[in-house]
C-alpha cells in the first residue's frame, strides 16, 4: 500500500493526472482551481510534460483539440464561468470522438457569481452545455481519494469511448485536505488510437479530426453512432452508491459529492431520532444511476429527496428516474451557502413528520 | 519531354468545391509544394478554419484537423506542444483570425509558438456570403456594409502582419499576393520560408496572402484579380514585415 | 517548345490561365464539361507557340494544367 | 469516541493555516479521519484568515466546521465572528495579547493565553500559533504531542523545529 | 389590418424587431441566419439605429449585455456553434437581470456540425447552456408570422421580468418565406427601466449593472429572487398550442416549431385511417407547459410521443410532466434531417397497433 | 487655508478592497480626479473587469457595470452605441486585457470606438494570486511560472500600447507609470488627454499604466515602485505611443 | 382542394429562386397558403439551386418539398436528383435545352420546352425559368395566370415586365 | 507652511507616503488603527516643515490624505 500524504484536493488531482499518464495541461486561472495549474506548473516540467497557460479557457479547449487528436492524454480544468466559455469547443471534442478530461470546480453563479462552493453547474455538465446532442461522463467524487481515483478512471473511460469526460468537484473538494493515498493501479486494456493525426509517419492514408458532415444524411448517421456510443456507456459505466438502503426507510435521500458527505451526518442524526433515511449517492452524474432508485422505491415510504447545492437541478433526474412512482422532494441551497447535517435533518423531519 | 510542372504529391488528387478562379486553390498548391520539396509530408499536420477553406482537410495528404472558427492557432498550439517534432500550419481565412481568432493569433504569436500559420486574407467572409470581415476595405459593399464600410461606425481594417510584427515571438512575418504569376511565385518562396523557420525551431511564422473572392465580390475572377491590385495591395503592402533570422522589421 | 495538358473535367473555366498566358494560346472550348463549365483549351496548331513558362498552371486554382516541354 | 472539528483564525500571516495544516498531520499519524479546509478568496488577501481542521474516528462529512468543538482565535475580528460557533462546552482558545475584549460566551471553557510574549519569550514572535496549539492539543487530547512532533518534523522546516516544540510546551501548561 | 408580404423568416425577424423598438443590434455571421444580421445592416441605419457587426459572437453577446444596461432594446442572433460561445455571456445576462432578446437559428451539431434544420439546442435553451440557476424564457414559433408575431412578445417579456428571452427556430423557419403582417400592437404597460446604468443625469446613486456577490449569503438571496421572478413567469407566461385533443386519442404527439406543423400533417394524414392522435405545441419551451398534459393525459390511449429533430432532449421534459401516467414513446431524427408526415405516422402506427 | 489636495468627487468616499501600497488606489484617483476636472460625472459610464479592480464599480461615483473577464471593451461598446452622448470608459487588468479579451480590445480600438481604456499592467494576474501575465517579464516567478518566465515556452511579453498603436481607429495611446509622484503627474495627464480624446469624438484611446502589485511580487510597496522602475519600465518604454491628433505615431 | 407543392431546381444564377417566388406571390395574391423555401449552404455557391415552393387551400406543414406534385429541371443533375421525387401521375416539366438525358419515369406527366431557344426568341436566355413557369402554371391552373402577372408587376423589375410576360406566354403553350 | 492631515481609518500603512516625502516628516504611528494597521502620521512640530507639496497625497492609494497651505 503506498503511503497516505495530505493533499489538497485542487493539488491531488494533479499528482493523480500526471500518474494516469497526462503528457499536456491547458489551463487558465481561476478561483477556486487555480492551484491545479499552479501545480501542474510546478510538476509538469519535471516529469517532462506539457504545461501551458492558455490565454483564455476558449484557447485552452482547443488546445485540448489540438492535444487529443494528436492522441495524447490531455486535461483542462476550470470553475464555471470558464466552463461556460468553453462549451463550444467542448462540443467540438465530443462532435470530433476525442477523449480528454475536463475538469469543473463549480463555484457559484450565475454570472460572475461567487467563489464559495456549489453545484448550479449540473444542468450544464449533464445535459449539454453546448449545442448539438452529445453527452459528457460527468463524475463527481466526494473526497480527495476519490478525485485522485476518478481521475485514472476518467482517463481510462476517455480513451475506451473517444468522449470527452469531466470530473465535477465543488470549491470544498479542491481546497480542503485530505489524506490520499496513489494506489499503482493495473494498466487497462485500451484500443490503440490508430485514428490519432499526429502525422502520418508512414501511415497510407491521413488522419482527419472534424466534427463536420456537411450532409444531412452523414451527420445524422454521426449522431446515430455517438448516440449508440452513450448507450453502451449508460449499460457499462454507470456508478453510484447506496448508503443505509438495505432495511425499510423514511425517505431516500439523493445527493453526490462533498454534499453527500454531509447528509451522511444528518442521517446519523436522523438514526438518533429513530428516523431512518437512506442516502442514494449518484458517481456518475451521467450516466445518471437509474437502477439505483429501481433497487430501493419499493422500501421508502416517503419517496426521495434531492438534496443540492443549486435551486433544483438535479431533482428532475431523480424524478425520471423514480417516473412517479414515488413523491419526490427538494432541498437545495446556492450560492455558496453549504448546508448543514442539522438544517437537511430538519427539513427531513417536515417530510417524515417528525420523530418518532 | 520532361515535366515544367505537375500537381504536388501533398495536395490529394480530388476536385476542391471552391469557385471558379478562388485564389484559395492556388494557396492550397502553394503550401502543397513547399512540403514536397521539403520533404515534410510524413510529420506534417495541417489545421484548417471554419470558412471556404474548411474542407481543406480533404485537401491535403498530409493528417489533418478541423479547427473551430477562429481556434486554429490554439488548436495548432495543442498539437505542437504534444507532438513537438511535427510540423504544424493553421490555414485561415481573414474572418477567422482576424475577428472571431484574434486573441488567439496573437498568443501563438506572442508565445513564440513553433508553428507557421497561412492567412488568407479575401477582405471578405466568403463561407457565409460575402459579410464585412475586418480586413474588408473602407467604402466596400458587403452584405452587411450595403452602403459601403464606414469607417465612422464599422471601423478600419487590420493589417494582420503588422500588428503581429509588434510581437516578440513572431520570427517571420510576410505579406504576399497571388494575383499574377510573378506574385505567386514570390508567395510560394515566403510560405516556404515560413516553413524553414519553424524547421528551424526558431518560432512563430506567419504569411499573409492576399486572395481573391469572386462570387462575394461580384465580379469575374480576371475583374477580380485586377481589383486585387488596385484596391488591396494599396491598402495592405506587400512584402517582408518582420523577419527575426536577419533583424528586419519594417 | 512546350506542351499543356488540360484535365478538362476539373476546369471550372475561370479563365485566369486564359490571361496570364503570355502568348495567348489559351481559350474556352465551346462544349460544356460534366460539371457545367466550359473549359480552358489549346486549340489545334497553338500547342506550337507554348513557351512551357508554365504560367497558367500556376495561376489555376484547380491544378488542372500539367507543362512539359 | 475522538472527534474535534476545529476552527483556527486571525490575520493572514500568523501561520493560521499552518497550525491546521500540522495537527491533522499529526491526526493523520494516529490513523484518525482528518480534514482540513481554508477559507479562500479575496478577503484572505491582507485580511482575515481561517480553516476548518477535523479529526474523528467516523467519516468526515462537511470539512466546513459550523458547530466547532474548539476555536482558536488570534483576533479581535476572529472572536467577533467565532464565538458563536463554539458548541455547547467546547473550548475557546483566545491570544489574550491581540484580542482585547473579553468573550461572552459563559457555557463553554475558556482559555486564554499571552501567546505573543510567550512565543517570543521562546524565541519569535512567528510561533505564537504553536503556543495555542499546544493548548489545544493538552487540552483536548485528540492526538498525542508525539504525533503532533512528528508532524511538525516530517513536514515543518526543520530550522524551526526546536523552536516550535519548545513552544507547543510552553503553550500545553495552559492546557493542563 | 396591415397588408400581408412574403418574407423570409429570417428578415422578418429583423423587421419585427424594429417594429417593436429594437434600438441595437448586434451579430455574427453564421449560417442560416446571416439574413438577420444582413437585413439589419440594410434597416437599422435607416431608422436611425444601431447595427453592428461584432468581431465575434462572444463580443456579441456583450455588447448587448452594455446596450441593456444601459436601458435600451437589443437584440442578437446566431445558430448553434455561436449560442455556445455566447454561454458565459448570457449567464451574466440573467445574473445581472438584464433584458434582451437572444434568437437561436438552430442547426445540426455537434460541433461545427451541418447546417441545416435542426432542434438538438434544446436542452442548452431550457436547462440553461451556461454556468449557474439561471432560466432563459424561450419562445418556439412555427411560422413566419410567429416569429414576427413572438419578436414583440419576447421584448415585452424581456422587460417586464429583466430577464433574456430566446426565440428558437431552426434553419426551415429561418430560410422559409411565407406571408407575414405586421400588426400593429397596443404598447403594453412595462414598468420603468429606472435601474439603467446609462450616466448619472442628474440622479442621485449612481447604477450598477453586476452579477457578482462574494457573500454567499447575498448570492444565495440574489438566486432567491431569481428564482421567485422564474416561478412568477411560470405562473403567467406559459404558452402552448392543443391540436386536434378534444376526443379521446390513441396516442398524443408533442412537437414544436416548424416539426408541429409537420406533425399536423402526420396527424391528417393518420385521421383517413382511422387514428385519431392529437398534438401538443409547446410554445412556451421554458416554462414548459405542464398544464397542457393535464388537460389530456386522461384522454390518450397510448400516451405521448416526443417527435424531435434531435436525439432525445425535450422527452425529458415531456416525461417529467406525463410523471409516469402515461407511457412516453420518442421518435427523432437528426442532423438536419427533416421528418416526413408519413415517417412519423407510419412511427406512430407501430405504437398504436397499425389501422383499426 | 487653501485645501491643496482632497479627494476627487468621482470617488465614492469608501475604503477600498486593494492590498496595501496597491496602486491600483491611485489609478482610481486619477480617473476620478479626470472626471472631475472636465465635469462630466453626470454623463459617464465605467466599465470595471474581472481582476483586483472587480469592485471598482462600488468606488466611482458615476454609472457603473462589471463587465465578464476581458469583455469590457465590448460592453463599453454597447453601452456608446446606445447612449451615443456618453462618456464610457474601461478600467481592465493585464489579464482582464491583453490575455482573455485581447480581441475585444483589438476590435474596440480597430472601429476607433469612441470609449477610454484605462489598462493596469502590473505583470501578473492579482485577483487570483499570482499567475503568469501575458505581460509578465522574462524570468519573472509567479505562481505558474515557478521557475521563471521562460519564454522558450511560455513566450514573450506583449507590449500592449505598441499593439494597439497599429491599429488606424486608436487615436490616442500612451503608457503611463505610476511609481513616483512625477510619473504620477504624467499619468494624470495622460488618462485626462484620453478622456478628452472621446468627448471630442475622435475615436478610441488607451492609457496603459505601469502599476504594482506587492502581494504577489512578494515585496513590500516601496521595494514594489522600485521593483516596476527597474525591470517593467526598461521593457515597457514610458510615452505616448500615438497621438493621431498630432500625427505622432512612435 | 387546390394543392401543389412544387420543387425548381437548377444552377445557380437560372433564376431558380425567383420563379418559385413569383408563384409564391401569385398565391398569396389569391389567399391561399404559400411557402417558399430554398436550398442553402456551400452547395448554393456556383453549384445546383433550388426552391420548395408550396400553395394549399390548407395549412402548411413541412415548406420542404420531398414528395412533389410538380418538378421543373434546369439542368441535368437536377433530374437526377429530383425525378424521383415526383408524386405518382405528378408533374415533371424539363428545360430539354439543357437535360441531354429522357427522364425514366413512366407514371408522370413531362413536358419537355426548349427553354433557352423560346426564351432568346422572345429576347434573352435570362428569361427562360418563365417560360417554364408559365407551363406549369397553365397545366396545373394553381394559380390564375393574372395573378401571376400581378406579382410580376409588384415584385419584378419592372424593365422586364413585358419580356417576362411575354416568356410566361410562350410557356403557357406548352401546358396546354 | 502646509497642513497635512490623515484620515487614519483609511490608511493601510503602505508608508509610499513616507518615501516619497521631500521633507521626511511622515512616519508610522505605534497605534494599530482598526483595520489593524499602523498608520501613517506626522507628529509634533514636523508639520511645521511641510511645504505642502501634496506628493504624500497623489501617491497614497487609499485617499487617506489632505493638504492644505
Ligand atoms: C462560432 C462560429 N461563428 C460563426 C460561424 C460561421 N462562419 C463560418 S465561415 C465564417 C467566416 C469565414 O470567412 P473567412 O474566415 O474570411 O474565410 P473565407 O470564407 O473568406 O475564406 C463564419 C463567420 C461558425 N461556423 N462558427
Ligand atoms: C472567464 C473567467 N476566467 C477566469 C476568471 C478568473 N479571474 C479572475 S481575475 C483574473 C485575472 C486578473 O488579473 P488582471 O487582469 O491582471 O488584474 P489584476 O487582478 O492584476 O488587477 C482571472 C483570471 C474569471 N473570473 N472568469
Ligand atoms: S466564396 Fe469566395 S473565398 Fe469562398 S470559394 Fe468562393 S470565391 Fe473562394
Ligand atoms: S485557370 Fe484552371 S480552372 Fe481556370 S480556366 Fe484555366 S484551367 Fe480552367
Ligand atoms: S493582489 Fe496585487 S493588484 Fe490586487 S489589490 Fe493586491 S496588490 Fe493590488
Ligand atoms: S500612502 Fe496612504 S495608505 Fe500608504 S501609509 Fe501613507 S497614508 Fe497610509
Amino acid at each position: 500500500m503506498a503511503q497516505k500524504v495530505l493533499m489538497k484536493g485542487n493539488e491531488a488531482i494533479g499528482e493523480a493526472a500526471i500518474h494516469a499518464g497526462c503528457q499536456c495541461f491547458f489551463g487558465y486561472p481561476i478561483t477556486p482551481q487555480t492551484e491545479v495549474a499552479a501545480y501542474m506548473s510546478r510538476r509538469m516540467p519535471k516529469v517532462g510534460r506539457v504545461f501551458l497557460q492558455a490565454e483564455s479557457e476558449v484557447a485552452a479547449i482547443n488546445m485540448v483539440y489540438g492535444a487529443a487528436g494528436a492522441g495524447v492524454r490531455v486535461m483542462t480544468s476550470s470553475s464555471s464561468p470558464g466552463i461556460s466559455l468553453k462549451a463550444e469547443g467542448i462540443s467540438y471534442i465530443a462532435g470530433a470522438e476525442l477523449p480528454c478530461v475536463i475538469l469543473n470546480i463549480v463555484r457559484g453563479g450565475p454570472g460572475l457569481g461567487g467563489i464559495q462552493p456549489a453545484q448550479s453547474d449540473y444542468f450544464q455538465a449533464t445535459k449539454g452545455g453546448g449545442h448539438g446532442d452529445y453527452k459528457l461522463v460527468v463524475l463527481a467524487p466526494s473526497s480527495v481519494q476519490e478525485m485522485v481515483d476518478f481521475v485514472q478512471d476518467a482517463f481510462d473511460i476517455a480513451d475506451k469511448y473517444r468522449t470527452p469526460v469531466m470530473i465535477m468537484g465543488d470549491g470544498m473538494l479542491g481546497q480542503m485536505m485530505e489524506p490520499v493515498e496513489f494506489k499503482e493501479r493495473p494498466k487497462k486494456e485500451l484500443p490503440e488510437k490508430t485514428w490519432a493525426a499526429n502525422g502520418l509517419r508512414g501511415r497510407e492514408k491521413h488522419n482527419v479530426i472534424n466534427s463536420l458532415f456537411l450532409k444531412p444524411e452523414e451527420l445524422e448517421a454521426h449522431n446515430n453512432k455517438l448516440q449508440e456510443k452513450y448507450r453502451e456507456i449508460e449499460k457499462n459505466e454507470v456508478r453510484y452508491e447506496l448508503y443505509n438502503c438495505d432495511e425499510e426507510m423514511d425517505l431516500v435521500i439523493v445527493s453526490y459529492g462533498t454534499l453527500a458527505r454531509i447528509c451522511k451526518n444528518a442521517i446519523k442524526m436522523l438514526k438518533k431520532e429513530g428516523i431512518n433515511v437512506g442516502l442514494i449517492r449518484p458517481i456518475t452524474l451521467w450516466p445518471y444511476p437509474v437502477e439505483a432508485f429501481d433497487k430501493v422505491v419499493d422500501k421508502t415510504k416517503h419517496g426521495f429527496i434531492s438534496v443540492e447545492m443549486s435551486c433544483g437541478q438535479m431533482v428532475e433526474d431523480v424524478q425520471l428516474a423514480v417516473n412517479g412512482r414515488k413523491p419526490v422532494h427538494f432541498y437545495g441551497r446556492s450560492g455558496g451557502m453549504v448546508p448543514t447535517p442539522a438544517e437537511i435533518a430538519n427539513k427531513i423531519k417536515g417530510i417524515v413528520g417528525g420523530a418518532k | 519531354m520532361t515535366v515544367v510542372f505537375d500537381r504536388p504529391k501533398a495536395l490529394l488528387d480530388v476536385p476542391t468545391h471552391y469557385c471558379p478562379g478562388c485564389t484559395h486553390g492556388v494557396i492550397h498548391r502553394l503550401v502543397a509544394e513547399v512540403i514536397d520539396e521539403l520533404g515534410i509530408l510524413d510529420k506534417t499536420i495541417g489545421v484548417a478554419p471554419v470558412g471556404c477553406s474548411v474542407l481543406a482537410y480533404d485537401y491535403f495528404a498530409c493528417d489533418m484537423y478541423e479547427a473551430a472558427h477562429g481556434r486554429a492557432p490554439a488548436v495548432a498550439t495543442g498539437i505542437k506542444r504534444a507532438v513537438p517534432d511535427s510540423v504544424v500550419f493553421t490555414y485561415q481565412g481573414d474572418g477567422d483570425l482576424a475577428a472571431i481568432g484574434t486573441a488567439e493569433i496573437i498568443h501563438a504569436a506572442a508565445r513564440g509558438e513553433k508553428i507557421t500559420t497561412i492567412f488568407v486574407n479575401n477582405a471578405i467572409y466568403g463561407m457565409t456570403g460575402g459579410q464585412m470581415a475586418p480586413t474588408t476595405l473602407p467604402g466596400q459593399v458587403t452584405e452587411t456594409s450595403p452602403y459601403g464600410r464606414d469607417v465612422k461606425t464599422a471601423g478600419y481594417p487590420i493589417r494582420v502582419a503588422e500588428m503581429i510584427s509588434t510581437l516578440d515571438g513572431a520570427v517571420y512575418v510576410e505579406r504576399v499576393s497571388v494575383d499574377s504569376v510573378p506574385n505567386i511565385i514570390k508567395a510560394k518562396k515566403a510560405i516556404k520560408k515560413a516553413f524553414e523557420i519553424q524547421l528551424q525551431g526558431l518560432g512563430f511564422s506567419l504569411v499573409e496572402v492576399l486572395s481573391i473572392c469572386p462570387t462575394n465580390w461580384g465580379l469575374s475572377p480576371n475583374e477580380s484579380v485586377k481589383w486585387l491590385r488596385d484596391n488591396m495591395i494599396p491598402y495592405y503592402p506587400l512584402g517582408v514585415k518582420k523577419d527575426a533570422t536577419t533583424g528586419e522589421v519594417k | 517548345m512546350g506542351k499543356v495538358t488540360f484535365r478538362e473535367e476539373r476546369c471550372k473555366g475561370c479563365g485566369l490561365c486564359i490571361e496570364v498566358c503570355p502568348v495567348k494560346i489559351i481559350e474556352f472550348d465551346e462544349k460544356l464539361n460534366t460539371k457545367g463549365y466550359h473549359p480552358a483549351t489549346v486549340k489545334g496548331d497553338n500547342m506550337q507557340k507554348c513557351i512551357a513558362c508554365a504560367s497558367c498552371a500556376r495561376i489555376c486554382p484547380d491544378v488542372v494544367i500539367k507543362v512539359e516541354k | 469516541m475522538a472527534n474535534q472539528e476545529i476552527i483556527f483564525a486571525g490575520f493572514g500571516g500568523q501561520g493560521i493555516l499552518s497550525m491546521g495544516k500540522f495537527l491533522a498531520y499529526a491526526g493523520l499519524e494516529e490513523n484518525l479521519n482528518v480534514s482540513w479546509f481554508p477559507s479562500y478568496g479575496p478577503e484572505m488577501r491582507g485580511g482575515t484568515s481561517n480553516c476548518s481542521v477535523i479529526l474523528s474516528d467516523e467519516p468526515i462529512g462537511s470539512p466546513l466546521v459550523v458547530d466547532a468543538t474548539t476555536v482558536v482565535v488570534m483576533n479581535r475580528p476572529s472572536l467577533d465572528k467565532f464565538e458563536s460557533h463554539v458548541v455547547k462546552g467546547g473550548l475557546l482558545i483566545i491570544d489574550s495579547d491581540l484580542v482585547n475584549r473579553e468573550p461572552e460566551r459563559t457555557d463553554i471553557e475558556i482559555i486564554k493565553i499571552p501567546a505573543q510574549r510567550i512565543a517570543e519569550e521562546v524565541g519569535s514572535k512567528k510561533i505564537a500559533n504553536m503556543v495555542l496549539l499546544g493548548a489545544l492539543v493538552e487540552k483536548t487530547k485528540i492526538v498525542k504531542m508525539e504525533s503532533l512532533l512528528k508532524a511538525l518534523k516530517e513536514h515543518g522546516k526543520e530550522q524551526f523545529y526546536e523552536l516550535n516544540k519548545k513552544a507547543l510546551e510552553r503553550g500545553a501548561e495552559f492546557g493542563r
